[in-house]
């Protein structure tokens, strides 16, 4: 085309004046020029520094939250997104970190205890008492039975072997220690993470 | 790590192998990017699959599961025979030019010391260096004696010709060639190669040697200690790095301790052999001060109720005689000799090998409580999901307690990551429903337990009734105050030893540094390395001065490196015997004339001078890195090539020792490896950048951006099968089969191997039939129940499959 | 035939026909117009706004094409072109100027009619056509973007090609005085038919 | 940062009125998509659909690395993952999908709603839902193939370039996550410099015909690609070579839309000069009376 595109607009531009004589009035000159920008959704709600639970980046993220923390106000998270001021990451986040809202919020986040009965085909609701009485009970009972306090040498090796424990690796240190602490107090040898695996 | 994430920006070169870098830890992987983007560096893959790391390298070489040692050999073969090492450094920081001893040597696949009966080294007192009368370690300084380590290394790998190299890998030779090349630029002074590495190195049955042949490669190389150098392990998990610190292992204690064994009858016994004396004139030998960690250890741990007397509460802890790890627990299981079984956020059923296994073992226990904050398939291993898990609830008489676990945005603690900086998180939300933190759930079972036994008694009670748990809330203790009983702290006022007038910390006071731990009992501290995270001066964890001031991505006031703050381990390696930076461009940590100095906390006493010769490698006895191991490795002193368990070929170099020696082997899974003429194809797993582990498929966006379980395989294999883009089809091995369907690509390409071609199938392994994404058949149904001989790592990454056109799985009625 | 002194020219069900058809075409040129021009915009309003507009409108489309299928099923034999429309479109020039003595009998249509008629009956094919291909609640998948692209120009050209007609037809309506009645109470005056359409007339008279 | 904050509009689809034009020195933004840096890790498309609270429908996979396999309603961005063989050389082309934000916006040309589809000042195409009558028409003046209409609400959505996050001073959502820099967001002009050392960069690796897309055919976009083969943008999953808005769309919706309200005023200004000059068509009294003998002689 020889007309250019500003010149091809001028000409549109006069035609249409021309041509829209019959429609003068009617164009809504109160809403012409506001345009709706979704609000930003962060404006007040509350930044809690924290890191990301997924790889051993261990990205930093900022978790914002619903409410200022104030008596009335239940926290609830509506938002994830890297710490900028984080030397690793610098406000990044990979595909797992930046949707991590949708694991805080998982239909499949587990709300309460349940005990599955031998021979079963479901969980049932339990309470926490129930369940915490009744791991300990199973504890002691195979701990008192098979603990072995010396070995066949006659060497005291205060071992249990017929229970093992399978720890976390997103665990906090803190958890970490005191899960290691009352592990290896009853004696158990069998105990890992996902270090090894 | 031996360096830090933001290290690599250092580096002028980047290999990653072993790993897939971009795709497991995209926002570490950003610092590769950067080094790219503004130091010019380059980046060299070499993966089996052309992965989304290669899509941005330099150079992509592919390679057949499971040969890295081969391939990694054949480079320190070049590199020697080119000369293209940094000789000032191998010769002053390593053990090349100490005098191995006579009785040492290597034959058709076997070290000296191999009893068949027992499939172990079970002498390796051959392992070792020729000791004079001091008992120090003989060397010859000018590397003649062809006893010397580097010689012996030289032998060693002269057989990985670059022809052996192709022939075993399957890389092609002008790429391996092209590939040294680059590797061996960095052999100056003042160039650094970086290598990245995660499971597609742990792995496999030869796992800790596919690392150790690349730390001996770091050495040679002059890259070890060096800003943009090192050996660096990209962990999986958020804190596996602080969870392995704090020993969640069968036979450690926190810090790397080690447990004691029923052959270490008495403390003394058990001291002795870890009490490592220094094996050259004058050297730190840090590990000497073992027994100041333990002490302060057991102290933390039971209080008062350890005493010299009690010889620390030694009995307190339980003795191994093996190694009880994933595997070994599993084969228990499945044996019937186990009833109880916690997985605390493990989903075991998918993350161990040979899932029939691991659910055979599930369905033998009296009872298994499972912690966690989602749904696993583990805790609902027993539940008919049709195909994808057939199994009649009826029939198993596990009883299953499921407790909700919170998650990370919904507690305070620290963590460690993968560059071992302790960084602190804090609560944003209360957790679902009833969700309790993993502190106040351990605390509960613990405090319940305690109870149970004061009431009524019990099997040996004392660990359990004197462990410390004097916590200010001892139902859910405060994570900080945690942290300063795993930081340590004085238990009487400590006088300093130069001047006893003076007292170094009063009762109470929080250790500022694992310097001041003694073994005495006056001190008490859960985690040495961690000491110094929790002072006087406050939580250092919280830190978040993100000041960097040397550029060097030190960042010194961001959270608390272990050891001491310490970003870069084994730095004094990047200054010269003198005590100068090999070059200006690596500068980092030097002697200032009076002390040690730089960005970085040294790794060396800060005042001992250049002239007292005292090597950059503490933590050895010899104060130098170990080129030649000795035995500190259970299957070899060097690095040897052996083919994966699930072998494709007869190891070209001594067929009849074709796998690794003395890989434990159960009796149930002996007959479970494949051969290749009924499984012709080489798998391996692997993650997607879409996914972590089992986690994401119980995320919406997740599910979305990688729904459902898929095999990549060749073009090639596609044709020869009939098999399009998409299909249907099933992959089997040994332990089992299932269904995926196929993501033919070019990006997988037949390589020739032994001079036929050999064709990668790629597993991804995310998927089961809880979760949002598409229900699948756990890919764990297809790997071998078998590990590495050093750590008992599952060999995941190298297995003999095959694959066929199939139909659809059906799906169960039940959503 | 005729009863008194008017002639039948419609029938109540092609009256009907024919006023669906007018209804939907103001109606879609209203609509359409709407969402053509910005100036005509407002014109949404009468539909009860624009994502209304933009749905009833295809529907209407459909309205009419089968109306209109309708009337050309009933009219087409009655528009076939003859040479006397030849004849009368050489004069056109003296219809325009009402001087109509010396041009051949008509029938019951004029070649102007005729044109009219076979005008809409291929734009509304194309309107219908190219608007399918618009319709993207229910054939977005059927089409290329690019067939979209010229679908929618052949849908305003076409849109305005009708709109003119439409505009001749009404005008000739309202010009020719007596013709509207034809189509609202479906009969014509003795005289207005002797004067337009003489043959048709004849026709008709000669009908038992 | 004050200039990027302003969203003052400089075009809105189907308006006669003009726009504000005093304000003329906004700062214009854009988003550099680094090809060569990307990994395809897919944070862009996570960031965005959680920042956007998107809810995407769950698919199936293909058998490739598209998920989804194509943008919708729900996924503003998307990558597209290209296996490009030459020789023995392979290279894994990953392009992130999205809109364009043209200067001059197709879309935004073919809106026939007012106010549905605006350019700011700084240069992002945002589509105002409330406005949006779900017409298609921004799909079919888009030489991009980027907006998709909801079959949930019939109203068409793509990227805004988080135009809520850049009012206020920040980054888009997939900028600010991705990992590797390989989408990097600032002013246009700041983006061309740092494209240009990226070309550099990648012109001493071999990359002999890298460049910067930022195609002249629509004015220039907001979001430009560092290319590796700047001379093919074609194999980077069909990125047009040359993209413009369609002449179909040019014609349809520009002369066309003066000269057809002329030719209808015309029509209807020369019937009613007919009407004025030459007076209604009216049936004599002859014709009524030759009327009335060939029915019969009948008298009315």
């Amino acid at each position: 085309m020889a007309v250019t595109r500003r010149q091809f607009m001028k000409v549109s531009a006069a035609g249409l004046a021309a041509s829209s004589v019959g429609a003068l009035g009617f164009t809504g000159a109160g809403d012409a020029l506001a345009a709706g920008v979704r609000p930003f959704k962060l404006e007040r709600a509350t930044e809690t520094r924290n890191a990301c639970p997924y790889c051993a980046v261990a990205c930093g993220v900022l978790i914002y939250s619903l409410g200022d923390k104030s008596k009335n106000a239940k926290s609830s998270i509506i938002h994830v997104e890297g710490d900028p001021d984080h030397p690793v990451n610098r406000g990044t986040l990979c595909a797992r970190g930046a949707a991590s809202l949708g694991y805080i919020h998982s239909a499949n986040r587990l709300k309460y205890p349940m005990h599955r009965k031998p021979g079963t085909d479901k969980f049932e609701r339990v309470s926490w008492d129930f369940a915490l009485d009744r791991i300990t009970k199973l504890m002691k009972e195979d701990r008192d039975k098979n603990f072995i306090a010396k070995n066949r040498d006659g060497v005291t090796v205060n071992r249990w072997l017929s229970t093992g424990f399978f720890g976390g690796s997103s665990l906090s240190n803190e958890a970490g220690y005191l899960t290691y602490k009352f592990v290896r107090a009853t004696g158990i040898l069998g105990f890992e993470d996902q270090a090894r695996i | 790590m031996t360096n830090s994430w933001n290290d690599i920006k250092n580096t002028d070169l980047v290999l990653i192998m072993g790993g897939n870098a971009a795709e497991a830890h995209p926002c570490g992987f950003k610092w590769v990017t950067e080094a790219k983007a503004n130091n010019g560096a380059k980046l060299i893959v070499v993966d089996p699959r052309f992965t989304r790391s290669a899509a941005v390298a330099d150079v992509y070489a592919p390679i057949r599961p499971g040969t890295d040692i081969a391939f990694l050999s054949g480079v320190m073969r070049y590199l020697l025979a080119n000369n293209k090492i940094h000789q000032e450094y191998v010769k002053a920081y390593t053990n090349a030019s100490y005098i191995v001893k006579e009785g040492f040597a290597f034959n058709d696949g076997l070290f000296t010391g191999f009893d068949a009966g027992r499939k172990a080294y079970v002498d390796r007192s051959s392992w070792d260096y020729e000791l004079d009368d001091q008992g120090m370690a003989k060397v010859d300084e000018t590397l003649q004696n062809p006893r010397c380590a580097i010689n012996l290394l030289k032998a060693h790998v002269e057989r990985y010709t670059p022809e052996m190299v192709e022939r075993i890998t399957g890389t092609p030779k002008a790429k391996f060639l092209q590939i040294c090349e680059m590797m061996a630029t960095t052999s100056v002074p003042d160039r650094t190669m970086t290598s990245m590495y995660a499971l597609g190195w742990t792995q496999h049955t030869t796992g800790a040697q596919n690392i150790r042949s690349m730390a001996m490669i770091q050495l040679l190389l002059g890259n070890m200690g060096m800003p943009g150098g090192g050996v660096n392990a990209l962990r999986g998990h958020s804190n596996v790095q602080g969870i392995t610190d704090l020993a969640l292992l069968s036979t450690s204690t926190p810090g790397y301790l080690v447990l004691p064994t029923d052959r270490e009858t008495t403390y003394a016994d058990y001291m002795k052999s870890r009490a490592f004396k220094p094996l050259r004139p004058g050297q730190t030998s840090f590990w000497q001060n073992y027994e100041k960690f333990f002490v302060s250890q057991q102290k933390s741990f039971f209080g008062a109720a350890a005493t010299k007397d009690n010889d620390w509460a030694y009995d307190y802890l339980p003795k191994f005689d093996t190694s009880y790890d994933v595997l070994k627990m599993v084969d228990m299981m499945a044996a019937g000799q186990m009833n109880g079984l916690f997985c605390q956020g493990l989903n075991i059923m998918l993350a161990s090998p040979d899932k029939n296994k691991v659910v055979t073992g599930l369905a033998k226990l009296k009872w298994m409580v499972v912690i966690d904050p989602l749904e696993t398939e583990t805790a609902r291993f027993w539940e008919n999901h049709g195909e994808f898990n057939n199994v009649d609830p009826k029939s198993i008489q596990t009883e299953v307690i499921q407790l909700p676990a919170s998650a990370y945005a919904e507690e305070e603690g620290s963590a460690t990551n993968s560059s071992r900086v302790i960084m602190w998180h804090w609560k944003a939300a209360d957790g679902p429903g009833e969700s309790k933190s993993d502190i106040e759930i351990v605390s509960e079972l613990h405090l319940r337990l305690r109870a149970l036994y004061a009431k009524d008694g019990g099997a040996f009670p004392d660990p359990i009734a004197k462990l410390t748990w004097n916590y200010t809330r001892p139902h859910n203790p405060d994570p900080a105050e945690v942290l300063k009983e795993m930081n340590g702290y004085a238990l009487e006022d400590l006088p300093d030893p130069a001047d006893p007038s003076k007292v170094l910390l009063r009762a109470g006071q929080l250790l500022p540094t694992f310097g001041l731990m003694r073994a005495d009992g006056k001190t008490a501290g859960g985690i040495w390395i961690y000491t110094g995270v929790y002072t006087e001066a406050g939580n250092m964890a919280m830190r978040r001065d993100a000041a960097d001031p040397t550029g060097l991505g030190i960042h010194p006031n961001w959270g608390f490196s272990w050891p001491a703050n310490r970003r870069v381990l084994y730095n004094r390696a990047s200054a010269d015997p003198d005590g100068k930076p090999w070059s200006e461009r690596k500068k980092y940590v030097w002697w200032n004339g009076s002390r040690w100095t730089g960005g970085d906390v040294p790794d060396y006493a800060p005042t001992i001078a250049p002239d007292k010769a005292v090597g950059p490698f503490i933590m050895n006895q010899e104060g130098t890195a170990r080129l030649f191991a000795r035995a500190a490795m259970p299957d070899g002193p060097f690095p040897e090539h052996y083919e994966p368990m699930d072998a494709y070929i007869a190891n070209p170099l001594h067929p009849k020792v074709s796998t690794n020696p003395v890989v434990r082997v159960f009796a149930a899974d002996a007959k479970s490896f494949g051969t290749p003429d009924k499984f012709p194809l080489v798998a391996t797993s692997y993650r997607l950048a879409e996914h972590f582990h089992y986690w994401t498929k119980n995320v919406h966006d997740n599910a979305v951006l990688q729904p459902e379980l898929f095999v990549e395989i060749g073009e090639r294999l596609a044709k020869a099968k009939g098999i399009q883009n998409g299909d249907w089809i099933e992959v089997s091995s040994q332990r089992g089969a299932i269904k995926a369907k196929a993501c033919v690509t070019k990006r997988i390409r037949p390589i020739m191997v032994d001079g036929k071609p050999c064709d990668v199938v790629g597993l991804p392994i995310h998927y089961g039939f809880i979760g949002f994404a598409r229900k699948a058949h756990p890919m764990n149904i297809l790997t071998p129940s078998v590990g590495d001989a050093s750590v008992n790592t599952p060999e995941y990454k190298a297995f003999l499959v095959d694959v066929k056109k199939t139909t659809p799985p059906a799906q169960p009625a039940v959503a | 035939m005729s009863e008194n002194n008017v002639v039948s020219r419609y029938t109540t069900a092609a009256r009907i026909n024919h006023w669906i058809t007018a209804v939907s075409l103001i109606l879609l040129a209203l609509s359409g117009m709407a969402l053509f021009h910005p100036s005509l915009y407002f014109l949404t309003n009468l539909f009860g706004g624009g994502q209304m507009t933009r749905a009833v409108h295809p529907w209407i489309g459909v309205v009419l094409f089968f109306s209109f299928l309708g009337l050309f099923f009933r009219f087409f034999t009655l528009n076939l072109w003859n040479r006397d429309d030849t004849v009368w479109m050489k004069n056109l020039g003296a219809v325009i100027n009402d001087r109509e003595e010396g041009l051949p009998e008509l029938g019951k249509y004029n070649a102007g009619q005729k044109l009219v008629f076979w005008g809409q009956s291929i734009l509304i094919l194309l309107l219908f056509g190219s608007g399918l291909v618009l319709w993207d609640v229910y054939f977005e998948a059927f089409t290329s973007i690019d067939q979209k692209r010229l679908s929618a120009v052949v849908h305003a050209l076409c849109a305005i090609g009708a709109i003119l007609i439409w505009i001749v037809h009404v005008y000739a309506a309202i010009w020719v005085k007596g013709t509207l009645r034809a189509m609202t109470r479906g009969s014509v005056t003795r005289g207005w038919s002797w004067k337009h359409h003489r043959k048709w007339f004849r026709q008709e008279v000669g009908k038992p | 940062m004050a200039t990027l904050q302003s969203l003052d509009i400089r075009r809105r689809s189907a308006s006669n009125e003009a726009p504000p034009q005093i304000r003329q020195n906004a700062m214009e933004v854009a988003k550099l998509i680094d090809v060569s840096k990307c990994i395809g890790c897919k944070a862009c498309q996570a960031a965005c659909l959680e920042w956007n609270d998107l809810k995407q429908e769950i698919g199936y996979t293909d058998g490739t690395y598209n998920n989804p396999t194509d943008l919708t309603p729900a996924s503003w961005t998307v990558m597209r993952f290209t296996e490009y063989e030459h020789g023995d050389d392979l290279e894994w082309l990953i392009r992130k999908d999205g809109c364009m934000h043209c200067d001059d916006p197709g879309c935004l040309k073919a809106c026939p709603a007012p106010g549905a589809i605006v350019q700011y000042t700084n240069g992002i195409v945002d589509f105002v839902s409330e406005n949006c009558i779900g017409c298609g028409y921004c799909v079919k003046g888009c030489p991009f193939n980027v907006p998709r209409i909801s079959k949930v609400d019939r109203k068409a959505y793509k990227c805004t370039l988080c135009s809520d996050r850049v009012s206020v001073g920040q980054a888009p959502a997939c900028a600010k996550a991705c990992p590797t820099q390989a989408i990097y967001f600032g002013s246009k002009q700041d983006m061309i410099v740092h494209a240009e050392h990226r070309i550099t960069d990648l012109k001493s690796r071999g990359f002999k015909n890298a460049g910067l897309y930022n195609p002249p055919g629509v004015g220039g976009t907001h979001v430009m690609y560092v290319l590796h083969h700047a001379d093919k943008p074609s194999l980077y999953a069909g990125l047009p070579d040359d993209p413009k808005i369609s002449p179909m769309v040019g014609l349809w919706k520009g002369i066309l839309k003066p000269i057809s309200l002329a030719a209808i005023a015309f029509a209807g200004v020369f019937g009613f000069l007919h009407y004025i000059t030459k007076g209604p068509n009216e049936v004599s009294e002859a014709d009524q009376r030759k009327g009335d003998e060939l029915a019969g002689g009948k008298h009315s």
